[in-house]
């Protein structure tokens, strides 16, 4: 049997999982920690599309990107902004609760395809799919700075901040990491947009790969600068979701070269220079 | 497993049990095979809409949700044409076929000449196919689509057209719709099945933008929301043709089935609630044979069209 | 309150502000009396059809719940003929004529002579009427009601008789079927507003009993599951006529009858809300003023029809 | 203005309650104790309409009539069988779990027409409106009996009964009654339908009002006895219903004469003589 799975390795199944923790961790930010044999299956950058109970009236599942797949301890860490109906429910869970993810979903990051340092580009809940990079370049010895922007000081998720700071480095790799805050409104950090502290670090210091997530507008300026030094940039993307496996084409993203791809199953992850931002 | 005899006949294709997917929805039926084996579970599979050249379909976003356990999309049969579709899918759906899933090719096409022209080439290069879907009534697209089945006798002259070009059985999807009257026009232009309903053209408004929320102004309704519609529409049909019907609106659970087998549906797709549940369809097909037995039949075709009114 | 302008004008009826209820949900007003000052808070209301004689409605179960988000159901318009009405509830609805709520009696009718025929007796016993709607669009009666709207030239055959027995402005209810050449046909034929969509008619079976849940085979949907679907219907409606439109179909949100507004409707009314939350139609009535303001405009009737598509 | 209420004393309004006890009181029977200003405006009889959280797919209230509904603690005392999707969300409310209620629905019991004693006929879940007709019972004095009929042992609600047995009369009066017990199954007190344990107290006793709440088929046995013998027989009906007071019409009665009465506002009792049962 010939099964054509756009190379991932692992097909999505439907997953039981049991939450053993939800909680706010910064101004309409929850973290939610649940045990799943999914954590074993994952790679960073995919997804997973949970159902959330309690609504019967929405059917479809809310596709959330992870911070963490800890295998060893059967757990997945999920990092969520509480924006709707959907996400309002999830934040209800209790510990305990059950339901099912589906997953593993999309391709996930790739890792950097020449030698050099890598840039880490976050925008408000495009953290966690950052934070997941990190664990994988960390784990490869792969060096990295990051930068995280936020609105404002409030909507900055101080854990994921100190684990970013605190990754251990394998394989006895140099961890010396620049991790550069940056606000809109200037309450913590610098003043301004993710893109004038990229600025910055372009200037001193070179990189060969640049990996983003964030809003889409944040996106496109990070992949023009990142283009304007040769820099390859992967960008995970965020639409409305059907299925989450390729199923229905309802997710699709614009591509440069005319016609569309599906976020789902093609991405999330794309190289920022074949889609339009 | 039981006694109870499962298979049916939709106009000369065979299922092993009543048990089909919606267009659309499933994929090509790989992206289903993590959560079960679809060849060896389901009656029949029915591929994505695919027309003779590769389409883009509409922009983003394709997609929104109701309140009413229903959601609206607009993807507007995207699709790598047929050439395209066999070369990704061909040796797949081969494998399908082999482990006794029926499957089924559905051909799209904005002219008679296109329904035509992909009709060929399905015919020539597509030989896993057990039978084809004529789509003419998708919503979401600006010639063709649904405009091909509005009234009887456009539809029928898209029927006659692919008619002649395979000896395959035809099934026709319709619109929600006036479908006794359709329906007995596609019989007569012979049509070997009918498959119904497609999705019911909605509108979404976000109030603040007082833009659609979909990126064209109306998108097809499916879900839970519109079966109990659509149950009447099948059973308005059924009065009508003498062809078999495969219910389609909403079917999430196997109730839900029966109900249009009640109705007179041979055969019953499940749509939407792959997308809610990608198990749907696999307990369905459990969940169906329970209820034959519980009826005290031993053959579903038993209970075809045995709504009591 | 505020300043932003909320009275409209529904081809004649001058109502305060858009919301109207829809008939048949709503009892004929008073039943709501506990819940709000209905005189005082709503544009306007329709009471429960009613003919010129009286009649029974159907048997028992007349009521399902569906899954969807929807109910279904099968009154048959069971009232008490325009007398009984008049002498029951006359004078509570000379009250809320007189607290500033138009009032508007639905007319039935299994035949043209008898929508002449309660015609007339409006026009004489009903003077608290601000207006009229005609129901061509009941599912649930076996003569007349859907039958009489089901084309141009049937809808346009009832209002030309009632048009002539009436002075005071007539609305007509109409199918969630064709609504662009009906509604033309009806304008063409003097009505001064159209009411879209009625109930879709649906039908839910007892898998075990084989039986319809309800006394007849099929029944109307109504609820959430139907709002798409009513806001593309009332903007199809809105492009093919010049009369005002009072939209219909699961409204249960401000927000819900903000999008019939874009859609192109001068007034809506609140229906299978008022069972769920007997409150709607007064919360909507204060959201909807809300979002005039948040829009930034000042009179509401600079929004009707302002979807930008 | 006005107001022409079906003779009601209280319109209808929507009433917040929380719920302060909820638990399983007989097998598959549980008894919810909610805390609501509703508790002071409800008579014999009448019901509440509910709203059960936690499925906005479901959009109609379930009608609840009711066992106590205690004006001074500002209680009210619902007993319900677990039977479908809402009842069993309804059994999920926890203590403290808040939702609304629209009430006073329908007219509730008459008091008796003419003097002489009463004999209550419940049958499974039609209890908890014949245990509020026996507190109003109590109250005026007026001496009554009691027929408890269930399918089986496990099914009979214990601290219902209690009560019934335990009902102080007011005024003075002797509180001597007999509660007589059955089951389709003779698992517990007399085997077989209330109809016979109604034959035997008649031959024993002369009554001069019947009340009767249960299934249609035993209310129809009750009214045909009671009729046999010229007793005035109020019964209790249940229905489907849409909005609970008199709005849409869709729980409809069949009347004797021909024609309908809705259960909701014109009942839930009626003479047992003016309608089909």
């Amino acid at each position: 049997m010939s099964v054509p799975t756009n190379a991932h390795d692992t097909l999505a199944n439907v997953h039981e999982f049991e939450v053993v923790e939800n909680k706010c961790v910064a101004d309409g930010i929850w973290r939610m920690r649940c045990n799943t044999a999914l954590s074993g299956l994952l790679r960073p950058g995919q997804f997973v599309n949970v159902d959330v109970p309690n609504d019967a009236s929405h059917i479809l599942r809310i596709p959330l990107s992870f911070s963490k797949a800890d295998a060893k301890n059967n757990e997945l860490e999920l990092v969520y902004a509480v924006v709707g109906e959907g996400t309002k429910r999830l934040s209800a869970m209790c510990v305990g609760d059950t339901s099912t993810m589906v997953g593993p979903c999309g391709n996930g990051w790739s890792l950097p395809k020449s030698d050099g340092r890598s840039l880490l580009v976050a925008g408000g809940v495009g953290l966690p799919p950052i934070m997941a990079c990190a664990r994988m370049l960390a784990e490869k010895g792969i060096g990295f700075d990051v930068i995280v922007g936020a609105q404002t000081a409030s909507r900055h998720v101080e854990p994921i901040l100190d684990e970013l700071r605190a990754l251990p480095m394998q394989q006895g790799c140099d961890c010396a990491r620049t991790l550069v805050l940056t606000t809109d409104d200037g309450t913590r950090g610098m003043r301004g947009f993710v893109t004038t502290a990229m600025q910055d670090m372009l200037a001193e210091r070179s990189y060969a790969t640049c990996y983003s997530c964030g809003p889409n507008i944040m996106m496109r300026g990070v992949a023009e600068l990142a283009h304007s030094q040769n820099i390859a940039c992967q960008v995970s993307l965020e639409r409305m979701m059907g299925c989450g496996f390729g199923a229905c084409s309802c997710c699709n993203v614009e591509l440069v070269g005319g016609g569309y791809a599906l976020c789902c199953s093609d991405g999330p992850v794309f190289d920022a220079s074949e889609v339009v931002l | 497993m039981s006694k109870v005899k499962m298979a049916v006949d939709l106009g000369g294709i065979q299922m092993r049990n009543p048990v089909n997917t919606a267009s659309g929805t499933f994929g090509n039926g790989v992206q289903f095979e993590g959560f079960y084996d679809v060849g060896k579970t389901l009656g029949a599979i029915t591929c994505k809409g695919v027309s003779a050249e590769p389409w883009d379909g509409n922009p983003a976003p394709r997609l929104a949700e109701l309140r009413g356990a229903a959601i609206m999309n607009s993807v507007g049969l995207q699709n790598p044409g047929v050439h395209g579709f066999v070369k990704r899918y061909g040796e797949y759906l081969e494998s399908v076929r082999s482990r006794g899933c029926a499957v089924i090719c559905q051909v799209a096409g904005h002219s008679v000449e296109e329904y035509e022209r992909a009709m060929d080439l399905f015919e020539e290069f597509a030989p896993f196919a057990s039978g084809f879907e004529i789509n003419i009534s998708c919503p979401n697209i600006a010639e063709g689509g649904a405009a091909m089945g509005a009234t009887p006798q456009s539809a029928a002259r898209v029927m006659s057209a692919v008619r002649t070009r395979t000896k395959r059985p035809i099934v026709v999807k319709m619109a929600p719709h006036d479908v006794a009257a359709i329906g007995h026009a596609l019989e007569e232009s012979g049509a070997d099945a009918l498959a119904l309903i497609n999705t019911i053209p909605g509108m979404s408004i976000d109030v603040r933008t007082r833009k659609s929320r979909l990126a064209r102004a109306t998108a097809g309704v499916s879900g839970p929301a519109i079966h109990a519609i659509a149950v009447r529409m099948v059973w308005e049909c059924a009065q009508a043709v003498n062809i078999p019907i495969c219910g389609i609106g909403g079917v999430t659970t196997a109730e839900d089935a029966a109900e249009m087998i009640l109705a007179g549906a041979t055969a019953v797709s499940v749509g939407t609630a792959n997308l809610t549940d990608p198990l749907s369809a696999k307990h369905i097909v459990e969940g169906l044979e329970e209820w034959v037995a519980s009826q005290g039949a031993t053959d579903v075709n038993d209970l075809i069209g045995a709504f009591e009114c």
